[in-house]
């Protein structure tokens, strides 16, 4: 049973660990607490529901899997549009509030905008769920007492190798580099010749399209429904502040152990504590190390 | 002090003697407001030790520098913007009764009794300033020289041994920067310890001695005005090769 | 019109807890600077301790105290005080946001404790029976409504009278000072983390005896009523009515509160019958737009901050080193 | 100077209020005002909208037959947005502003108690919900606190789930897992079932509650699968509904399913996949025997066009009728006169009155002859117990050829047999 638990934990964590990075990210370069990251995530779950659409369905499949090519293309578009959505977001509100220089009111302001773009998805696309397929996969044994579906191993994967694609993003390309730099000290960054408003744009793209592929990946095991990011930006936020807040690898870190221990507490308590058990899990986290486990300055 | 990998200010040893004014220069990136936000606890300096009144004080958070006597003023003037001038003096002085929640429910009288005392030497302190005629105005509509005025006011309101000075005569002008020059020699004689950087090299040889002399994060030469006036090394620094970078 | 007089009495009565609430958050927000929007969970914890205690046994979730009004009221603010501690710890120490994080949290988690403790709160079922004060006395169900309406207005004017005393104090400028610059704020000695504690908890068992008069009022509570959307509500009634500013958080509950009481039929007439079971997003769409606008353009709300001093432009703010 | 201005816009904004509040004080012919809250908007927005149809038709029927005592029927409806705060205050105006005798409402119990303790019993109102199921208003009755202006047209969940534990039972299933929604609805469902269910010898495997709008329900699927269920009874509305069963089927779970009245919808059924439930046993509160159902139907279809598709339509439907059956017996339009008399225009004695226009016709000069009737609704045979609650007959439902149809009853006295067992 425990392994079975820890399977859908570890699930449950690679979307969660690609939400809070993209979190962490906006968080570190930006300096504010992004409410609105969740609904990032929702609208790119919609926005490949949208391509599945137009590509009437998904009826070829690769293997085993649920989906065929045209799915793989709508995660991309739905990155691209997330990404636009994420800019449209920032030049709108964030970029007038930044020079102000109260966090407080950037965050209000996000939050805002959350409560506006989640509600839009029920104008425009209804408060019912979605799925990408009407088939439903059947979860097989794949280790003695866990049984997953292909899709949740497409999941697990995809995030293993996002996350390698964004370790060599980071550390190999000028503009990785650079995005680092102006995470660790902004007004240093730009002395030594960085342009941080173009960092700043691609911070937005970068956390955008991983809050998508969150979305995406979410929507694939679980379902699509507008308020699927809001409902888990109290799971992105525990794993960000439990990793460190701006702690990359810390956020991956914190989005598993959040997941995992939200679906292992089952065997403790009831299911219906799962959102408490991230949250007790940040507060404790809060009072021991406020930097994360980690994060490397204490704020 | 190092940030990441760069070290800002770096083996940095002097003494303040009371009752000087002591004027803190250097070339733009020569550490000199790192090394006062190191004073006054905005940084914990990652090595080295800072002794006031033979207590060491490195590592205290601002709001406990403040207690031991020892105030600062800012580079760019920060006054509470929506508060008032007067508002802005009342906020000073240390350990009022009325910043108890308490205090005010069950003391109302010591509260106010305390209050009419700080508002009288509020007004006397703005008096002094010359800013008797703005006291109710909104901080923010000031002029910057006025700003600079009031955080030199807030400072007073704490019956200061010692105030750090960043900047004070910058972007004001003339005839206010005379009076500030004015204000600062009168406390002087009045007793408090000033550590000012300015880069009005007018002010600083008329105001003080000694001078400490910064250039990249190091102290290049301690002296009264006529040693630093001769000293070439002072004008190469100010002239030399450096790159340019924002303090 | 006795009925126009009656219900009048009736939306006062909901309108000054919300009023309450709104009045916690000002303190929070307006004089402080701080972000709570986990007000729904305060408002929570003082309903259910005043239920608990003061209510005849029940069955199926514990209770049967049979708490005077008076004293469940104060437990109720002293448990609300509490949470809020505990949330405050932690958070407030460190940065600002932080603190936002961690009431969203804690209003998503008392939810569910709400929800799923069935011992304590009596689950989704709720506590139906909660008494109210001296109702033995009153025959008529109007002539109660006024007592209750006059004793709650009493408390209004109390909190009211509290704030504005308070804020105009050595206390409430040092608050003020804070959200302004803390960094210049703890230059001249004033450690933020200890007031802004104070603030938080003030301001939070407001919110907690607003869920206690809630609760003695409508006699029965509920995990349905502990939905965020009430959150939003207060904050939707403070922004409007200007933050910083006691009177405006008044003026804005009652609006708010009457705008959203007959919304519903003003959804139901502007939109068209296919739109309407999306009626309540749309009014969260305008609790969203409006938060942001105001931000945008009158961040101190509309009825402005305490004084009413010529606006010069955008409030200067000066960043750091 | 500004605390004027705003004590003057107080006022104004006071005024504005009432005026817009204010019902229109001219009509031409008389007429007689009954009150419903529902959910419109918010959360159970669209549940709230279809039942709100069983309710006008309802009216619309009883106007089309002459009205009540003459006078035409009015409903006035107001949103309570599925939050009690807001339903309260909507109640009130109803009761205060347009004077209603009787409230149709609301929707979820958690609203419905909020209006029963704070408006209706305290304003000797009537109340009668078509689908708050929370045993908590029995309870309420019970201890006198509702004045015995309570009354509900749904059955409460004991009923049905006893139904399910013998149908269970009848087919083979002795080793059941509970998915329940974690409201009064779910959990007064699953407690009643797994209570009977036992006692029929059956062994409820485990017990899960799920929370509304969880992100995931992966884990809460999983604890129920362990003790390997034949079945599962889920409990819930279409939306999570659906989510948690398709977790379950891919889950591997076994796929036989229990469902309750809140999951008789084909929306629910097509977006699982009828082609994933092998085996599905339903029950609803309702009577497929009586001709009452089949003229709703029609009627329903005549006027909105579209066959109804909801749960609890009926049962709105019913209680506007019960109501306005009930002023007509008392010759009068007040609380009381509702009160009074609703139990003697249901139960079992006198003649049967049927759904439509028809039979209302037939049901006032039947009153006016002095002859008793009792009204036999869309919902099922309505008979008011002392505390306000219905019992009736279970309807049995089930899926041919992926649609949702009902099958066949089961009656009273086998409910009660189970019910009786020890």
């Amino acid at each position: 049973m425990i392994a079975q638990y820890l399977a859908n934990g570890i699930v449950l964590g690679s979307s969660i660990a690609l939400g809070a990075v993209g979190l962490t990210l906006t968080y570190n370069i930006l300096n504010f607490a992004n409410f609105a990251h969740g609904s990032l995530l929702s609208w790119g779950a919609y926005f490949a529901w949208l391509v599945v659409l137009v590509f009437g369905g998904v009826q070829s499949t690769i293997g085993p899997l649920s989906f065929g090519w045209p799915f793989i293309l709508a995660i991309v578009a739905a990155a691209l549009m997330a990404s636009v959505l994420a800019l449209v977001l920032d030049w709108l509100v964030f970029r007038v509030l930044r020079k102000s220089n109260i966090q407080v009111t950037l965050v209000i302001a996000s939050f805002g905008a959350s409560l506006l773009l989640r509600n839009l998805i029920v104008v425009v696309f209804g408060p019912e769920p979605q799925y990408y397929s009407d088939n439903i996969q059947i979860a097989q044994p794949i280790l003695p007492g866990v049984r997953t579906t292909p899709d949740e191993l497409f999941v697990v994967g995809l995030a293993v190798v996002l996350v390698i694609g964004l370790h060599l993003f980071l550390t190999r390309t000028r503009l990785g580099k650079a995005m680092r730099a102006v995470s660790d000290n902004a007004s240093l960054a730009q002395v030594s010749g960085i342009n941080v408003h173009n960092v700043v744009r691609w911070t937005w793209v970068v956390g955008g399209s991983l809050a998508a592929v969150a979305g995406v990946m979410f929507g694939l095991t679980v379902q699509i429904l507008p308020d699927m990011g809001f409902n888990l930006l109290l799971f992105l936020f525990s794993a960000a502040i439990l990793g460190g807040i701006g702690s990359i690898y810390g956020a991956i870190l914190g989005g598993l152990v959040i997941g995992i221990a939200a679906d292992l507490s089952v065997l403790f308590i009831s299911p219906a504590y799962k959102p408490a058990v991230a949250f007790i899990l940040m507060i404790v986290v809060l009072l021991i190390k406020p930097s994360g486990i980690l994060g490397e300055k204490v704020q | 002090m190092r940030f990441g990998g760069l070290k800002a200010v770096d083996d940095v040893s002097f003494k303040i003697r009371e009752h000087t004014i002591t004027g803190l220069i250097g070339p733009n990136g020569a550490g000199k407001t790192t090394l006062f936000n190191s004073i006054a606890g905005v940084y914990t300096p990652t090595a080295g030790q800072i002794l006031f009144k033979g207590e060491r004080i490195d590592g205290l958070p601002p709001h406990r520098i403040f207690h031991k006597g020892l105030v600062r003023t800012f580079q760019i003037p920060r006054p509470f913007p929506e508060m008032t001038v007067l508002e802005n003096l009342l906020v000073v002085p240390p350990s009022q009764c009325g910043e108890s929640f308490w205090n005010n429910w069950f003391q109302p009288a010591r509260v106010r009794e305390e209050e009419e005392r700080n508002h009288d030497k509020a007004c006397e302190i703005a008096k002094f300033l010359n800013l008797g005629h703005v006291l109710d105005l909104p901080c923010k509509n000031l002029s910057g020289g006025q700003q600079k005025l009031v955080e030199i006011g807030r400072a007073l309101m704490a019956d200061p041994s010692m105030i750090l000075l960043d900047e004070p005569g910058a972007g004001v002008n003339p005839s206010l920067l005379a009076e500030i020059i004015d204000r600062i020699s009168e406390l002087h004689e009045r007793g408090i310890t000033f550590l000012l950087i300015e880069h009005n090299m007018d002010m600083v040889l008329n105001l003080c001695d000694p001078i400490l002399v910064m250039a990249n994060g190091r102290l290049l030469m301690e002296g009264d005005a006529q040693a630093v006036r001769s000293d070439p090394r002072v004008l190469d620094a100010y002239l030399g090769g450096e790159p340019e970078a924002t303090s | 019109m006795t009925g126009i007089v009656s219900y009048l009495v009736f939306f006062s009565i909901l309108a000054s807890i919300y009023s309450l609430m709104s009045l916690g958050l000002n303190l929070q927000w307006g004089y402080t600077g701080l972000f709570n929007i986990g007000v729904v969970g305060f408002f929570a914890v003082g309903a259910y301790t005043f239920a608990i205690l003061a209510s005849p046994p029940a069955a199926g979730h514990i209770g049967g105290f049979n708490w005077p009004f008076l004293a469940a009221l104060i437990a109720a603010m002293i448990a609300t005080g509490i949470v809020a501690l505990i949330v405050g710890i932690p958070t407030l120490r460190l940065r600002e946001d932080y603190l936002a994080i961690a009431t969203i949290g804690i209003g998503a988690t008392i939810q569910l404790i709400a929800n799923n403790m069935n011992w304590l709160t009596g689950g989704p079922n709720g506590i139906y029976n909660i008494p109210q004060p001296l109702s033995a006395y009153f025959s008529s169900n109007l002539g109660y409504n006024v007592f209750f309406l006059v004793m709650i207005v009493v408390i209004l004017l109390l909190a009211y009278w509290s704030l504005e005393r308070i804020v105009h104090s050595p206390w409430g400028r040092v608050l003020m000072a804070i959200r302004e610059d803390e960094t210049a704020a703890s230059s001249v000695g004033k450690s933020g983390f200890s007031y802004r504690l104070q603030s938080f908890v003030i301001g939070s068992i407001l919110m907690g005896l607003a869920g206690a008069l809630y609760a003695s009022f409508i006699k029965y509570i509920s995990p349905t009523l502990f939905m965020p959307v009430l959150t939003f509500q207060v904050w939707a009634m403070l922004i409007v009515g200007g933050s910083g500013n006691n009177r405006g958080a008044i003026l804005g509950s009652v609006l708010v509160w009457a705008l959203w009481t007959m919304s519903g039929s003003v959804v139901q007439a502007i939109l068209p019958s296919t739109l309407q079971v999306k009626g309540g997003a749309f009014q969260i769409i305008l609790i969203g737009l409006v938060l942001m606008l105001v931000l945008l353009f009158r961040p101190r709300g509309i009825m402005g901050s305490r004084k009413a001093v010529v606006f010069a432009g955008e409030s200067k703010t000066v960043s750091g080193e | 100077m500004k605390s004027r201005r705003i004590t003057s816009s107080l006022v104004a904004s006071a005024i504005m209020g009432v005026a817009a509040l204010a019902p229109l004080a001219v009509q031409a012919k008389c007429t007689t005002t009954i009150g419903s809250v529902m959910a419109l908007t918010g959360s159970l927005g669209a549940l709230g909208q279809s039942i709100a149809k069983g309710a006008e038709l309802a009216v619309d029927t009883v106007n089309k037959a002459g009205g009540v005592n003459g006078c035409d029927l009015k409903l006035s409806m107001l949103d309570d947005q599925t939050s009690p705060a807001v339903g309260v205050s909507a109640a009130k105006q109803l009761v205060d502003i347009h004077q209603v005798p009787a409230i149709v409402g609301a929707l979820s119990s958690g609203v419905s108690m909020a209006i029963l303790t704070s408006v209706t019993a305290p304003g000797k109102v009537v109340q009668i919900s078509p689908s708050s199921t929370s045993p908590s208003f029995t309870e309420l009755a019970k201890s006198g606190k509702t004045g015995g202006y309570w009354f509900r047209t749904t059955p409460s969940d004991a009923l049905q789930g006893v139904a399910m534990a013998k149908l269970a039972r009848e087919n083979g299933l002795k080793r059941v897992a509970v998915l329940y929604l974690k409201n009064p609805y779910g959990e007064g469902l699953a407690g009643k079932f797994s209570e009977y269910f036992k006692k029929l010898g059956g062994k409820v495997t485990a017990s899960v509650p799920y929370n509304p709008k969880q992100p995931s329900y992966r884990s809460e699927v999983s604890s129920a699968l362990g003790g390997d269920p034949q079945a599962v009874f889920l409990i819930g509305y279409p939306g999570d509904g659906t989510t948690v069963a398709r977790e379950w089927i891919s889950s591997g779970g076994p796929q036989t399913f229990l469902l309750p009245d809140g999951l008789e919808s084909q929306k629910f059924v097509d977006d699982v996949g009828a082609k994933y439930m092998k085996k599905v046993l339903g029950t609803a509160a309702g009577s497929v025997n009586t001709p009452s159902l089949k003229t709703f139907d029609s009627d329903f279809q005549k006027q909105f066009g579209n066959p109804p598709t909801q749960a609890y339509m009926t049962n709105a439907y019913d209680a506007v009728m019960v109501i306005a059956l009930a002023m007509d017996k008392g010759h009068g339009t007040s609380a009381d006169t509702v009160k009074n008399n609703i139990r003697g225009i249901s139960g079992t004695a006198g003649t049967a009155i049927y759904a439509g226009a028809g039979q209302y016709e037939k049901a006032l000069k039947l009153i006016k002859e002095g002859k008793r009737i009792h009204y036999v609704g869309a919902s099922g045979e309505l008979t008011f117990d002392k505390n306000g609650d219905v019992s009736g007959p279970m309807a049995i439902w089930t899926l041919k050829d992926k649609k949702v149809v009902q099958d066949r009853m089961m009656s009273v006295s086998t409910i009660n047999k189970v019910l009786m067992k020890r």
